[in-house]
């Protein structure tokens, strides 16, 4: 399947970088009102997210990466500062299906078979019917589960879970990708697998991703731009800008300019890290 | 489009009152006066009040005043000459009856930042509706001059529960005191502990539990006269009937609640090389304690039932349902509607008293933490 | 094999235990009028003949366990089905009015779910509502609903299923507002950013995530259903139906009657529970629940 | 056919035997009537039945017609078939209870819904207070079967000479087992059975003589069932009643209590009843108009 | 904390390694039977694990590590070979309070606070009550919960959570530690701090500890053996004996030998790997 892709990236010419934001949050805030007093989830986060960025969130748990997203899916309000997204308010992009979001669980309807799963999406945003069907197969067939159509999500590891579930978010060809920890139940090995992969996709498509991660070489080895946060009151620290080049194989991970940013990132992390959560 | 949405109520009012203007009077046989004048201006007051997506506290006020204000003149209107309605009585009790609706979602709307603003609103929304219920009921009965002997006006009701005091104390002390609380308690401990047993030895409980299960679902009323045949006409035949009617309920829950905890739980009780009455005592009974709630409330409202119908065939001359049957006879319908209302109101404090226990034991669920 | 062992064994077990501690019964209470019946007669039988005299009488306070049985075996698979003495007839009865009201009901209790988990001011004003609505002891008030009703020229089945509907709309309510609010959060996120329609939501989310709870508490619903029947029939004049056959067992002191009229009533209860139960499986199993 | 529907007090049985005669053998057809009999049950009240347009006339008895019409329900007697009443209080004779003198500290089962007030003009014209005690009695909410007797839970039951009292025999009493208290005996009786209907229809004329022919072909009803008993049961049987031996003899016990089928209200009976109600404040006012001769006599 | 651990791991001397074996595995087998047919969870697994050892499990999703380690406690009942716990059968080991078990979820019973569920196992097991809230007091202190014994667990974080029923494990001294991926939920840093705490521990205390994880770098830095894992039937590939000395810092990880047992292990995972889990 590897090579099956490689195949098509390499014919579909990968689209040149022009600095589009998508995503411009300035003197982001946001805080919960809770009943034990309010809780500052994110604090003056200004941040620019261009067209084609591929941007990992790395920080310790509780420091606002998930809410960020969120706010950028307009699933929470800001309380301060301005969030614009492909140069609309958050609400207008969401009404417009901008972005497809792939949550920390797989989040499957145990209902619906992996197909009919992939299908939701396309089912509420009204596509044809001859048009789902197409995009399923090809969505599966992305995510290797072709051949698992017709299965139920219990019937398939949390792993394929996680890559149904990933499928259903490519399926309508949103240009936003929001991934909130995709592999976090997933084993090193896989992956490693599906890492290599959701590069390809990149590569070939020249979406905008999001992703949100706690594994530094997985932050290190995916991203173009890496934002390093820490909470209370949830704030960005660091933006690493890679030096790494668009072509990664796996075995990037050994060379020293890997191990460098790997490092920033690390010191990054470990400065705002509190060690009571 | 949405300020249509959040204003339809107001907008309809407005419809309402000028087509109730086509078939004055309210009451045929009663000329319109200065009280249907005021009826229809506070009705299109409140209802201007309304006309805004968020309602500023002054137009609450006018909002909370309006429908009730109309409300009451309309049945002071109807108490002047009772079955005389006319169409556009009608029309603007239904007009007061929205302008209300719409109080309460204004009132539902509000997101309360302080607890007792919450507590407040939380009482206030349901109260409304109810005072709805009973006035839309009066209104109807006396405008629509229903005989008395089949539906007696809230007011009656209300005049003759404040003149029965005593005679319905009787009855309470009879019928709750002694046949559903006495039968309610054995009924529920008898059956929490066969649901202990059941749990011990396997062997019964895989007899017991379907057996349970079937009968839980058996129309067990029906035995009510074979009870009162056994157990005599007093207070004894009604709690055995109550006895009999919570013990399923409640042994199959805990049934199911001693079977819901965790399997990791169990395995971690496990590799403390826990015996058996630990592992109840410390996970399992704390485990099971949702499902024990749940037949607690579900037999609340069992044993009320059951005691009550159960002096349907033969008791002393007291009793909550020995007064509804007997006054029935004497079509003193009043009478049987205030011995409703006690019911209900005895039957709601025992479910709150019985929720109230839920929350404060079972605070640890997340159905209590959420809210 | 194993099933033979597990499951069958010991309900047969319990339910023999039950039998016998009926028929111990049968003879205690039965005991006192048959020692009276003696002594007016002046009659001294062997013990012997005591007992079978107490599993004879034709009145009995709590009659025997054959005795039931073969009355209900003889008004059930011995009469025309279309007679009045026929148990098969009356089941009929009751169960068109508890399926009409038991349908009512469940339509009845989803509709009220749908609009407290949709319309906030519903949630907020009727729920409290709804569980004193429970309290009211319709059962003693069926006398005057079925007179009320018979005033505004509504009667036969329909006031009984009313009644049903009554008691049976309860369950469902409850029930379904917990299953149209059982899915996570992330679900109901994952379709907000589709920006579903709250239509969709509900089609595509809460209605099938709340198919396991509506169908718990159909068969709660459908017990009660029953009840409300079998009540509803008593004062409807002792024409037809279960409740029918109890009122007029009692009238005359038939204990055998009213006996065999609750095991009919007892078939079909648990005939309906489990008629629930089997079509909840199979919709969950054309849902792809992971079999047990 | 004009329109005619009638709610019995109780179930189908030969307590009604003559309506359901007269139905069953098409007296009321003859009359060019379509009549429709409702039977009653536990808590039915008739009275609220016919109040709520639910019947046109019904079968009640004379001193919970009284009551409802002093509720505001108008209820007028039309016809009065039963000219006795049928019910007694029975004892064991075995039991603590041989006179009305015995009857302090003791335990007396009384059907209520309307059945109570004979009995507690009784107690009345005794002097017995019912709230219990030693110097009262204890009274019961009996049901509707004779168990209380035969399970010792009452000293005395009530019975009607129709029904209950046969089936206390039934049981295995003998009648020299049994101490009876009959109220028509003792002078203490009130109307049973007779039929009501609302004041308001009365005025209409139309009404009237439909009510005419109804009374007329109903006691041609009668009078056929107290000459064919046997008949009378197996009709009884076939509307839904149960156990038709005891319907036969229920007829014949009945039909001393009709004595003449006639249906006339005899005025002094009338006068006793309302004035043991006005007595016991079961009633306010001395009612008026409660009572008309003119569909009897027009008969 | 740290400092305070420090000075406690010098005062007691480490128990020096003689080969005592706590867990011996003969031949052990493990099949499921299930109305699908039968699941080879475990087949023919030889090992011993002596006493001291760290051994990490480590191994593709479905490859019989939770298995494995609930058969040593008794939990499941092998179908082959035999297994003896402390020379003892797994029952008479876990009827004689042998092992500490940490599952993968937290498990804390949510009716208890914190301190409450630490006491949880010393209740059962009936110490004094001074001696249980001395214990409470130093394992919840151990973790770094102190501050949070009236908490209930709903009110804590994940990792909290994570790190009070390690606590829980600990609070009774038994000499072998089950802990099955007890650091799945927690972020690269915390995962960190609570890896050098229990290398800590393991060696002021000379506990025998067996430990599943998903992570390679986890499993090298704490194992003395790491034990490799392949599915279908679930049986043991490659059993690899650390060589790094027993004080470790965390930069031992970066040395030339850590990333070569890193990759032996890489290796042995991938071999065994079935990309369709
Ligand atoms: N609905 C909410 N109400 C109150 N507080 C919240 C809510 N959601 C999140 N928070 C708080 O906001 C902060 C940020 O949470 P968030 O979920 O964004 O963290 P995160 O970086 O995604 O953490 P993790 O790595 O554990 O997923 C946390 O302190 C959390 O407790
Ligand atoms: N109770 C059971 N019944 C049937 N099969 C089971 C059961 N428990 C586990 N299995 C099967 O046994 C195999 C081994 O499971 P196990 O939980 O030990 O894997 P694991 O290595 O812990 O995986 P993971 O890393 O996902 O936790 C799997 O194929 C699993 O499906
Ligand atoms: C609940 C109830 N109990 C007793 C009666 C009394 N009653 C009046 S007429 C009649 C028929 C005579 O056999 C009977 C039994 C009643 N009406 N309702
Ligand atoms: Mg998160
Ligand atoms: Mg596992």
């Amino acid at each position: 399947m590897i090579d099956q892709m490689n195949a098509l990236a390499s014919q579909i010419k990968p689209a040149t970088a022009v600095s589009v934001p998508v995503v411009e949050a300035k003197g982001l805030g946001l805080t919960f009102e809770t009943n034990d007093g309010p809780v500052h989830a994110l604090s003056n986060v200004n941040l620019t997210i261009n067209k084609g960025d591929f941007v990992s969130f790395i920080g310790p748990s509780g420091c606002g990466k998930t809410t960020f997203l969120r706010t950028i899916a307009d699933l929470e309000q800001p309380t301060a500062g301005t969030l614009s997204v492909n140069s609309m308010t958050p609400r207008q992009a969401r009404e417009a299906r901008a972005y497809g979001y792939v949550f920390q669980a797989a989040a499957l309807l145990p209902w619906r078979t992996i197909e009919r799963n992939v299908a939701l999406p396309l089912e509420v945003m009204g596509f044809s019917r001859t048009d789902v069907a197409e995009r399923i197969h090809r969505t599966l067939e992305l995510v290797n589960l072709t051949g698992f159509e017709k299965k139920y999500p219990w019937q398939l590891s949390g792993g394929m879970q996680q890559r149904a579930s990933i499928a259903r978010a490519l399926a309508f060809d949103a240009d936003l990708l929001l991934m909130d920890e995709p592999f976090g139940a997933l084993d090193e090995i896989v992956r490693d697998h599906l890492n290599s992969q959701l590069l390809e996709l990149w590569a070939r498509t020249s979406k905008t991703i999001c992703f949100v991660t706690h594994s530094i070489p997985e932050a290190v080895y995916l991203s173009t731009k890496i934002v390093v946060m820490s909470p209370r009151p949830g704030r960005v620290t660091d933006v690493i800008e890679s030096t790494l080049p668009k072509e990664r194989p796996l075995d990037i991970r050994e060379t020293p300019e890997f191990l460098a940013i790997a490092a920033r990132v690390r010191d990054g992390l470990r400065a705002g890290h509190s060690y009571e959560d | 489009m949405t300020r249509v949405y959040h204003n339809w109520q107001a907008l309809a009012v407005l419809v309402l009152v000028a087509s109730s203007a086509l078939s004055l009077p309210l009451m045929s046989g009663l000329p319109s006066g200065g009280s249907t004048a005021i009826i229809m201006i506070s009705l299109i007051a409140g209802a201007l009040a309304a006309m805004a997506t968020q309602l500023s506290l002054p137009r609450l006020a006018v909002l909370a005043v309006a429908p009730h204000l109309a409300a009451w003149l309309l049945l002071a209107q109807a108490g002047q000459a009772p079955g005389q309605a006319t169409a556009s009585f009608w029309v603007l009790l239904a007009a007061s009856w929205l302008l209300a609706w719409r109080l309460a979602s204004s009132l539902s709307a509000i997101k309360a930042r302080t607890r007792g603003v919450d507590l407040a609103l939380r009482l206030i929304i349901p109260t409304l509706f109810g005072v709805w219920i009973l006035l839309l009921w009066e209104a109807i009965v006396i405008g629509a001059g229903i005989p008395f002997v089949l539906l007696p006006p809230p007011s009656a009701v209300a005049a003759r529960f404040a003149n029965s005091l005593p005679v319905l104390a009787a009855d309470v002390n009879q019928t709750i005191f002694k046949s559903v609380l006495i039968g309610y308690v054995l009924g529920c401990s008898t059956g929490f502990l066969a649901a202990i047993v059941a749990d011990r030895f396997v062997f019964i409980r895989r007899g017991l539990l379907p057996v349970g299960n079937m009968v839980s679902a058996l129309p067990i009323i029906g035995i009510a006269p074979i009870m009162v045949m056994w157990f005599g006409f007093d207070w004894h035949s009604k709690a055995a009937v109550v006895v009999v009617m919570t013990f399923f309920p409640m042994l199959v829950n805990t049934g199911a609640g001693l079977a819901a905890d965790g399997h990791m739980e169990r395995d971690l009780m496990r590799t403390y090389a826990s015996g058996y009455w630990q592992t109840l005592a410390k996970l399992r009974l704390p485990a099971a304690m949702p499902f024990i709630f749940n037949a607690l409330k579900i037999n609340s409202t069992l044993a009320l039932i059951g005691a009550i119908v159960a002096e349907f065939f033969g008791t002393p001359v007291v009793g909550m349902g020995f007064r509804i049957s007997t006054e029935v006879g004497r079509m003193n319908v009043d009478m049987v509607w205030a011995e409703i209302a006690v019911a209900a109101l005895a039957g709601s404090v025992f479910y709150g008293v019985i929720a109230l226990a839920e929350r404060a034991i079972t605070f640890w669920h997340p159905s209590v933490r959420g809210g | 094999m194993d099933r033979f062992r597990d499951k069958i064994i010991p309900v047969l077990t319990i339910l023999m235990g039950i039998v016998i501690a009926w028929y111990i019964g049968a003879y205690a209470l039965n005991a006192p009028f048959q020692r009276d019946l003696d002594r007016r007669a002046g009659e001294t039988p062997t013990t012997y003949e005591f007992v079978v005299k107490t599993m004879t009488q034709p009145k009995p306070t709590l009659p025997a366990p054959h005795q039931v049985a073969s009355n209900f075996f003889e008004n059930t698979f011995l009469r025309k089905v279309s007679s009045a003495r026929s148990l098969v007839y009356h089941a009929g009865v009751t169960l068109a009015s508890t399926l009409s009201g038991f349908a009512l009901g469940t339509l009845l209790g989803i509709l009220i779910a749908v609009g407290i988990v949709h319309v906030t001011t519903l949630d907020r004003s009727l729920m409290p509502w709804i569980i004193t609505s429970q309290t009211i002891p319709i059962l003693a008030l069926a006398p005057m609903i079925i007179v009320v009703l018979a005033a505004v020229g509504i009667t036969g089945l329909i006031p009984k299923a009313l009644i049903s509907t009554y008691l049976s709309f309860f369950p469902v309510a409850v029930g379904m507002v917990k299953g149209l609010r059982s899915p996570e959060t992330m679900h109901l996120d994952l379709m907000h950013t589709y920006n579903a329609s709250k239509a969709e939501t509900f089609w595509k989310l809460r209605l099938p995530a709340s198919v396991p709870f509506l169908f718990a508490s159909m068969k709660v619903a459908v017990a009660a259903s029953l009840v409300g029947a079998i009540i509803g029939e008593l004062p409807t004049g002792a024409v037809a139906g279960i409740g029918a056959k109890l009122l007029s067992g009692s009238y005359y002191s038939q204990t055998i009657d009213m006996f065999s009229a609750l095991v009919a009533g007892a078939v079909v209860a648990a005939l309906l529970v489990t008629l629930v139960g089997v079509a909840g499986k199979l919709v969950e199993r054309a849902m792809g629940a992971r079999p047990a | 056919a004009d329109a005619v529907t009638l709610q019995t007090k109780w179930v189908a049985q030969s307590q009604f035997a003559g309506y359901y005669v007269a139905l069953d053998k098409g007296f009321y057809e003859e009359e060019n009537l379509d009549v429709t009999i409702k039977p009653g049950g536990p808590d039915i009240a008739p009275e609220q039945v016919i109040a709520g347009g639910g019947a046109d006339v019904v079968v009640t008895w004379m001193a919970a017609g009284l009551a409802a019409r002093d509720k505001g329900v108008p209820l007028v007697n039309i016809a009065q078939p039963y000219k006795k009443a049928g019910m007694q209080l029975v004892c064991p004779a075995d039991g603590p209870i041989k006179t009305e003198a015995d009857f302090k500290g003791h335990t007396l089962g009384v059907w209520f819904f309307g059945n109570e007030y004979p009995f507690y003009a009784w107690m009345h014209k005794l002097g017995l207070p019912t709230e219990g005690g030693p110097d009262g009695v204890t009274v019961l909410k009996q049901s509707f079967d004779v168990q209380p007797l035969i399970q010792k839970q009452a000293d005395c039951i009530s019975v009607m000479t129709y029904n209950e009292y046969w089936q206390v025999i039934d049981a295995g009493f003998k009648p020299e087992d049994l101490i009876v208290f009959n109220y028509t005996e003792m002078g203490n009786d009130l109307l049973e059975d007779g039929l009501y209907v609302m004041e308001d229809k009365l005025a209409d004329p139309a009404f009237k003589e439909k009510m005419v022919r109804f009374v007329r072909a109903s006691m041609k009803g009668w009078a056929y069932a107290m000459e064919h008993p046997e008949e009378a049961g197996a009709i009884i049987i076939d509307n839904g009643g149960q156990d038709e031996n005891h319907q036969v003899r229920m007829m014949t016990e009945v039909a001393k209590l009709i004595d003449k089928p006639d249906a006339k209200l005899i005025p002094a009976a009338y006068e006793r009843t309302a004035k043991a109600l006005l007595d016991q404040k079961i009633i306010e006012k001395a009612p008026e108009g409660a009572y008309t001769t003119e569909i009897t006599d027009a008969m």
